[in-house]
């Protein structure tokens, strides 16, 4: 295809979806309002699972599917990238020089490390009750982890962070996902139904099955986003072409 | 024997503060919450000297 | 009016933000604008009553996003480095 | 719009605006000082809109920000060391800089605490408080290691250093 056959293409297709933007705009309802009928039902159901956070209860009750979806989204871009991003025949691994930090970093992330570690999981654990979930909180652990990175150097995050457990708990959080789908269906609901009691409201244990999708949720998180740093700093700081000298302070 | 006494009381000293703080954060407080927080708290304060000997290992 | 003021604000922000990273070419400053997005993003969700999408783009894009692509520069640098490197021997 | 409300407007207006006109340009001794400064001034302007909008669960979102800005300047000032190095940033500006913080946090965090009375939830405003002002506190500390590592150094032993 020459160059000016592909722009024509390119308009072509750009003029298609600005009309049908540009249609589809004239049909919104305005910004703001008072009438919001999705929501207004939206609301109702939550309540009427006991969940606080009506996000949450759309995210992993009304539309538990979707959540699903996305989950499974992440699961296989980190093995795509696992498998991208591996350590190749004419690569070797190089140990990285220990870096210098200054001591009072080093303390801050020793203290912020547990710190933020806790905030993380008070916010997986409390997605039915307050803003947050397993996604928001599983990064927040994740990235807690990382701190060692930023305190020390990458060898002594690598000795906190047994990756084969990271690995395995990356599957088993997709797959306790799908089995609390599964066990709805053993007690005649359909997949994904809320089959749990649903608890006193706004407590820890309100909302039925929402707890512990957001719980597996932000085990995958977690795993998943510290599998896919691993890979990243492992090209950035480890793995090095035969012919390329590893000079870089971790 | 001091050594695990130490790495006993570190953990101790961390685990009851992290869980302090997870009290601080929430809103109503229940049993469950204390149950959830402990745990929360003692995962975060095995982080915390796990972290604190791969520093001190150098 | 003056209560549209803020969410006026919050889109002013992200309309800035977001021009500045795709007009920005060299990866480690497009790290800085790009993360000052994830800022713009989270407050006008939060302005406009979101908070778990604010959460969302927050924890994604304070840390994780400049760090990956900070990470991603520096090996493709290292690489080009050792490759010139090689032609000059 | 309430005074919450409209004093966490001009804080975006008048500190977090000019601190993200400063992460956007110039050089890493700039820019990273002004991504640090930019989290903690978002960071009180949640807490802001939180009370303005009578939600005290929006906290969270100014909770998360006060330890994952910090981590965030932290990673900047990591990779680009040799940046910070090459081309170090003020002291003076430095300390100004987290002066600015150190009030702001104090100027915004302490009538917080008075309207919510005592309680845990204003435990959870001053550990906010606290964990911002640590926070800028390290990320000057870091910015002003990475300087002062650059004497004394041969050539740049990074791949960042691209001068421009």
């Amino acid at each position: 295809m020459t160059m000016r056959l592909r722009m024509w293409v390119l308009a072509l297709g750009g003029l298609g979806v600005a009309v049908l933007y540009v249609l589809a705009c004239l049909n919104l309802p305005s910004f703001g309002g008072d009438r919001h009928p999705y929501g207004d039902r939206a609301v109702r159901a939550a309540l009427a699972r006991h969940t606080a956070n009506t996000v949450s209860s759309v995210n992993f009750d009304q539309r538990a599917l979707d959540t699903l979806g996305e989950e499974s989204i992440l699961f296989g871009s980190v093995l795509g990238t696992v498998v991208l991003l591996r350590q190749t025949r004419d690569e070797d691994r190089q140990q990285p020089e220990p870096a210098r930090v200054a001591p009072s970093v080093r303390r801050y992330a020793l203290f912020a490390l547990p710190v933020t570690l806790l905030i993380g999981l008070y916010i997986v654990t409390h997605g039915q009750l307050s803003p947050g979930g397993g996604f928001q909180g599983g990064v927040v652990v994740a990235t807690s982890l990382h701190l060692l990175y930023i305190a020390v150097d990458y060898r002594a995050l690598e000795r906190i962070r047994p990756l084969g457990m990271y690995e395995v708990a990356d599957a088993a959080g997709e797959a306790a996902y799908v089995l609390v789908g599964a066990a709805a269906l053993l007690t005649g609901w359909a997949f994904l139904g809320n089959f749990l009691p649903y608890g006193t409201f706004n407590t820890l244990s309100s909302g039925g099955t929402v707890p512990l999708l957001n719980a597996a949720i932000g085990v995958e998180v977690t795993a998943g986003v510290v599998v896919l740093l691993a890979r990243f700093l492992d090209q950035a700081v480890e793995i090095a072409s035969t012919d390329e000298e590893a000079e870089d302070p971790a | 024997m001091t050594r695990a006494l130490a790495a006993g009381g570190e953990l101790l000293v961390w685990w009851a503060a992290l869980t302090l703080l997870w009290i601080m954060l929430i809103g109503p407080v229940d049993t469950l919450e204390w149950v959830v927080g402990a745990g929360a708290g003692l995962v975060a304060a095995a982080a915390a000297r796990g972290a604190r000997r791969a520093v001190g290992d150098r | 009016m003056t209560g549209e003021l803020p969410v006026l604000l919050g889109l002013l922000l992200v309309a800035a933000a977001g021009t500045g990273a795709v007009l920005v070419r060299d990866p480690v400053r497009q790290s800085f604008v790009l993360s000052l997005l994830g800022l713009s993003l989270a407050t006008l969700f939060l302005l406009l009553q979101a908070p778990d999408v604010a959460l969302s783009q927050l924890a994604v894009g304070s840390a994780l996003t400049p760090l990956m692509v900070l990470l991603s520069v520096r090996k493709v640098r290292r690489k080009a480095r050792s490759e010139r490197r090689e032609e000059r021997e | 719009m309430n005074g919450w409300t409209a004093a966490g407007t001009a804080l975006l207006l008048c500190g977090f605006a000019p601190a993200a006109c400063g992460v956007a340009t110039g050089r890493a001794r700039r820019r990273v000082p002004a991504q640090n400064v930019a989290t903690t001034f978002l960071s009180l302007v949640f807490l802001l809109l939180s009370q303005g909008f009578a939600r005290p669960a929006y906290v969270d979102t100014a909770l998360m920000l006060s330890v994952l800005g910090p981590a965030g300047t932290l990673l900047f000032v990591r990779l680009l060391a040799d940046q910070l190095a090459d081309h170090p940033p003020g002291q003076r500006w430095l300390r100004v800089l987290t002066a600015v913080n150190y009030v702001a946090v104090a100027a915004v965090v302490l009538p917080l605490c008075v309207a919510t009375g005592p309680g845990r939830a204003m435990v959870k405003l001053l550990v906010i408080g606290v964990l911002l002002a640590l926070g800028c506190r390290v990320a000057t500390r870091a910015v002003q290691a990475a300087a002062a590592m650059g004497h004394g150094r041969g050539a740049p032993a990074e791949g960042m250093s691209d001068d421009r």
